[in-house]
């Protein structure tokens, strides 16, 4: 593994390889595609819609969408533009396709004809091949974009950039840790390397690619300083490989303070670690995750869910909001009910875009204390790597310098513990191996303690327990039953 | 509860981690001795599983919309390798889009489960059927 | 007129007088009403209820709902109790009774049971009578309250209050300015008087019984001051016929900060001004309208309208918030739709009332601003009365110095005009002769030039009306088309 | 268009004064000469103010839910005072509960109004179609 800018010797040898995988693969020319790109007005440019947005102060909207055929999934797209008014399209890739497993994914195309309707969790862009794949793209108005969590990403790339995708959501941890068990993350990391590589490629051409590392991770009280470290990262990775327009996400924890705090340390704490990697020629925008654990399941609840995750977006000053359904808790959403949350959510991003938020005090501390947790964790990068970024991330996973809080993959050490504090704030109860330092653990604590004798009980597992199903339950805090 | 072993897993190429950790954490607590295979669990890793526990049930989770067709010819693959008596639960969000509990369940007690659970199941009434289907089986078995 | 408390005298005098004036009056007996009451437990009491959310630091969700048949009306509160969880239960009186037409009621109840469904806007009480009221408080488990509108409401409080109904909202002249066209004020402030002493007695047989003046006046682009000038005079005019339980209100403005400060100084002011009036022995609560201006016809957004009313509610600390629906927009909501509002406004509560909203700089100069307005106006209206409020209100109001928005009256001026400035803030474009300092005015008139550059359009008419179709039309401030 | 007189008013008990302030200016506008009768109008005043006025329409807005009840029987009392020839709109939320406008506007249609409007209706449009009833009525009248 090599912290560099991958060879176009190594890219082109990767590329016969992984084109071989499936048959859609085959003969793509990636000039061609350059080519084709370059006829895309500027106007479904998603990098471009991203920089104009952040220049003016807006917040877009994008919702997430996919189904299993073509005509279904642009009927579903167009929807979405027209009666939804997104301001971003989405395409969300199958959970087969994201595994690599697109014999799996013909059996769901198959299927999904025969009962007339989905039954893939997603477009699968592979299998429908870059032809599939410029029908919808050519279908739309808007800018759109491929979204996934996939850890080997590469022909999935080669097939939809070719395919007239102007941004590419993911990166090698955040499509890894909370979406894989078994792969490695040294393996990810190289996959991802490539992905990069390849938008890079396309911007030496001329061709402004959009690239996002997936912000919520596993969407469940995650701390703002775990989120933010994996996001720097992989803006770092993805900047070495040539890529210019780079959109950092964070998911709402809701709490509207340090949501706030959040979405604000991470753009300057970008620049910090991008500046002090020497990069300065790249546009840095933010995203904002409304609410990514789990639903309540009443539709009424939901909305009310969607609308403070917009209403905070906008406060927080996200340049891009993603946008969930009222059908969150109970399925993939109908294009209706998708465009009930994007209606919902432009009400609430038009009720408050002139209102601005003033950082006080009790803020600005708050902001401070995410510094430092993810100063505190780079630095443990750095030094596990030797000063090299890449190598320090895998490592501090496998020390648990770094861990990411109920993900899945074996990879993970799982040995943190988020909570909630007294007024919602997410705290580090257990730190495992985290490279936090004495001081930042105790005021977590400390915190922590705040709300366990608010609650007359000990700091406590089921504390856990109780704040994962909060917002499902209708409220914040899993305060006892 | 006797202690009873079962087996536990969220099967496909599903990776909803957050709902398994807790099914773990409360078939222990009530008695249960869990073997929690995770997450992306094929149908023979449960079975070999079930069978290299002596598991009495198996939990199949399924989240993701894929569980129609990943969790269709368990129950069969069981009795193939001699687990006629296992019982076989599954919960979820079962399908692909937002469906009437009703169809969902039929769709899938068809398919040879035991019981099916929506997302908003009550975890303390699911260790009640399980006392209960266990009672049942133990006596069928008499 | 004057500014004491109603002798017994005159009261016995007008009570038989108004007591005659519709056959379910007759032959009331107070006393009766008064043994009735000290049976209701005290957990139906609203008084006790306000009271407690108040120290608890909790924020009651109360819905609007009524309808023409008694049996209809217990059936929609029990719904909204059991499935929408209210916590307090509304009774609304329809607009023939508001306006004492129980004649033209009759017709409406009878015209309802033809059509199997109700033909009025609400719950003919007075026609129903105490035993009616009775059924319906009964049926209950919550506390309940009479919403109207009624400048004459004397004969409705006699029999709500026999009825067992423990909270009866409206004012002197909150129920008269934005309800009525030719009632004089000094008439209608006669009347309220007349309720507030009946509400007087009652407490002083140890009835607790909660009073609520009408909060949201217009509900269109009211500014703060001028809520809160008749939420302070009419709290001072109940508080002096031995009224106990207070509830003052405020309807969302839609600027965040603004809507804080508004409800953070509504609570200061009135005491400051209840002091300065020698009251010292009352219990104060207050209460957040959600958007009372024109809805968005579609749901979604509704939602969206409801939802954020909701969690500024709670960042504001109120103690009661009351509850609007999907169908605002349409019509009288249907009972499911009340408790759609209801629980999507629990949620955001619940998300929320652990928050801690700290007050900083800019703000803290925001609820400076609406104090000197406040003052402003209320030393006018001193100075009009020579030192009596009751005669200095009436004053104030026939010479402009008072002014509500839009309302339909004609002994209100109408010269006031609001607009909203850059932020949203509701500011004055034009004074009337409302009796604000110059420097004030200037403040204001510069917050809209701000405005005005920012659209390139001079401050103007067609700002105040942009404004008000904004929030139907998915924003705050009504941006050139 | 040209001059053109029309009354203006909120009928019954419904105090709702917005939209008709702001129907009165944008009448007004579009140049008409308009007659506000302000909120709280008894069919009687708009039928002497028409008669007044010499008026060619009368706009009628019911808010409240009890336009059912209140605008019934306005075109007979009309035709009664001679107005045979007036035009009657109607607009608002003119019943009582979020209804389908299909039957609404049926309903009303039935009572005698030319046109009914939601309270959705788009301004521009209305004078557009009064402009094109005053002109089908003055031919009928040739
Ligand atoms: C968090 C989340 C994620 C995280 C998961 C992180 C992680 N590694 O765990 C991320 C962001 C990575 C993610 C990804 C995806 N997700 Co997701 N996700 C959610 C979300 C919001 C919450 C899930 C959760 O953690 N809930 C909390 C836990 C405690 O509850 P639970 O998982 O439901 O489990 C409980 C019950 O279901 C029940 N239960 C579960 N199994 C069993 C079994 C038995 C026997 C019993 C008795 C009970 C039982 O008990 C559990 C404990 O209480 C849900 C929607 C929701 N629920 O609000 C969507 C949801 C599950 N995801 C969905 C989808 C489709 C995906 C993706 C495919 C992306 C996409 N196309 O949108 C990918 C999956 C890729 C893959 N390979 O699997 C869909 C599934 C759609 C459907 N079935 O129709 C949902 C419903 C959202 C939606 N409405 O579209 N997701
Ligand atoms: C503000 C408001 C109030 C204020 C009014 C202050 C005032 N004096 O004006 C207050 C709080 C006092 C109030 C009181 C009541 N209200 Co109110 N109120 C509203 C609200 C929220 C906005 C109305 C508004 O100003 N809109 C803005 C203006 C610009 O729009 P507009 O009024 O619709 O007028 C436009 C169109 O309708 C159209 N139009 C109107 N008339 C006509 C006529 C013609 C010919 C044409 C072409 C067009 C046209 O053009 C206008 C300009 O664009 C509406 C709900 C909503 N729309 O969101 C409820 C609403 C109108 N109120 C309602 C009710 C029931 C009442 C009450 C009876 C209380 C109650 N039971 O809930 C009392 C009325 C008492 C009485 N005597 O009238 C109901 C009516 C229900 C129904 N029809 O089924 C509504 C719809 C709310 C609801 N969903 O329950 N209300």
């Amino acid at each position: 593994m090599s912290s560099h800018m991958l060879s176009r010797d190594s890219f082109n040898r990767i590329r016969s390889e992984i084109l071989e995988t499936w048959p859609t693969g085959k003969d793509l020319s990636l000039e061609e595609g350059i080519e084709y790109q370059k006829k895309i007005p500027t106007a479904k440019n998603f990098a471009v819609a991203m920089r104009k947005a952040s220049e003016a102060g807006e917040t877009l909207l994008q919702p997430r969408a996919g189904v299993a055929l073509i005509q279904d999934h642009i009927k579903l797209l167009q929807y979405l533009e027209n009666e939804g008014a997104a301001d971003l399209l989405p395409t969300t890739i199958d959970a087969y396709t994201r595994q690599n497993r697109y014999q799996e994914a013909a059996v769901g195309i198959e299927k999904s004809l025969q009962a007339r309707t989905s039954l893939l969790n997603g477009f699968p862009a592979v299998n429908h091949g870059v032809i599939g794949c410029r029908q919808v793209t050519e279908a739309v108005k808007k800018p759109i974009q491929v979204r996934h969590g996939t850890p080997d990403a590469r022909l999935l790339a080669e097939i939809t950039l070719a395919g007239g995708f102007t941004s590419y959501e993911g990166g090698g941890i955040s499509y890894n840790i909370p979406y894989a068990k078994k792969v490695p993350l040294k393996k990810s990391i190289e996959d991802w390397k490539y992905v990069d590589r390849l938008v890079g490629i396309y911007e030496e051409n001329g061709i402004h690619i959009n690239r996002e590392p997936f912000g919520p991770l596993t969407g469940t009280l995650v701390p703002p300083f775990v989120s933010h470290v994996v996001a720097i990262v992989e803006g770092i990775l993805a900047l070495r490989q040539g890529v210019k327009s780079l959109t950092l996400g964070y998911g709402q924890g809701g709490n509207m303070f340090q949501d706030i705090a959040a979405l604000i340390s991470l753009k300057s704490l970008a620049h910090e670690f991008f500046k002090r990697e020497g990069f300065s020629d790249y546009e840095l925008t933010t995203v904002f995750h409304q609410w990514m654990g789990g639903f309540p399941e009443d539709e009424a609840k939901a909305f009310s869910v969607i609308s403070w995750g917009a209403s905070v977006a906008v406060l927080a000053g996200a340049d891009k909001v993603i946008v969930k359904s009222p059908h969150e808790a109970m399925g993939i959403p109908t294009k209706e009910a998708n465009a009930q949350g994007l209606r919902c959510t432009r009400q609430a991003v038009n009720m408050l875009r002139d209102q601005k938020f003033p950082i006080g005090g009790e803020h600005r501390k708050e902001i401070e204390m995410i510094e430092r947790e993810v100063r505190s964790i780079m630095e443990a990068i750095y030094r596990l790597g030797n000063g090299d970024v890449e190598n320090g991330v895998v490592a501090a996973f496998e020390a648990g310098a770094m861990d990411i809080p109920f993900a899945p993959s074996i990879h993970n050490h799982g040995k943190i513990l988020p909570m909630r504090d007294n007024e919602g704030y997410i705290r580090v109860f257990n730190k495992g191996n985290l490279a936090l330092d004495d001081e930042i653990v105790a005021y977590h604590r400390a915190r922590l303690e705040e709300r366990a004798k608010a609650e007359n009980r000990d700091v406590c597992f089921q504390m856990v327990t109780d704040d994962i199903y909060a917002i499902s339950k209708g409220r914040l805090v899993g305060r006892p039953r | 509860m006797k202690p009873v072993n079962i087996v536990l897993g969220v099967i496909g190429f599903d990776c909803h981690s957050v709902g398994n950790k807790i099914l773990e954490a409360f078939f222990s607590e009530a008695g249960c001795k869990v073997t929690n295979l995770g997450v992306m669990v094929s149908q023979e890793e449960f079975i070999s599983a079930a069978i290299e526990t002596d598991a009495r049930a198996i939990m199949v989770s399924s989240l993701y919309g894929h569980g129609e067709i990943d969790c269709a010819g368990l129950r069969e693959k069981c009795i193939e390798k001699g687990l006629e008596d296992i019982i076989l639960y599954v919960g979820g969000n079962l399908v692909v889009g937002k469906t009437p509990f009703a169809e969902v369940e039929a769709k899938f007690l068809k398919m040879g489960y035991d019981r099916v659970f929506g997302p908003d199941c009550v975890l303390e009434d699911v260790v009640e059927l399980l006392k209960k289907d266990l009672d049942t089986r133990l006596k069928g078995n008499d």
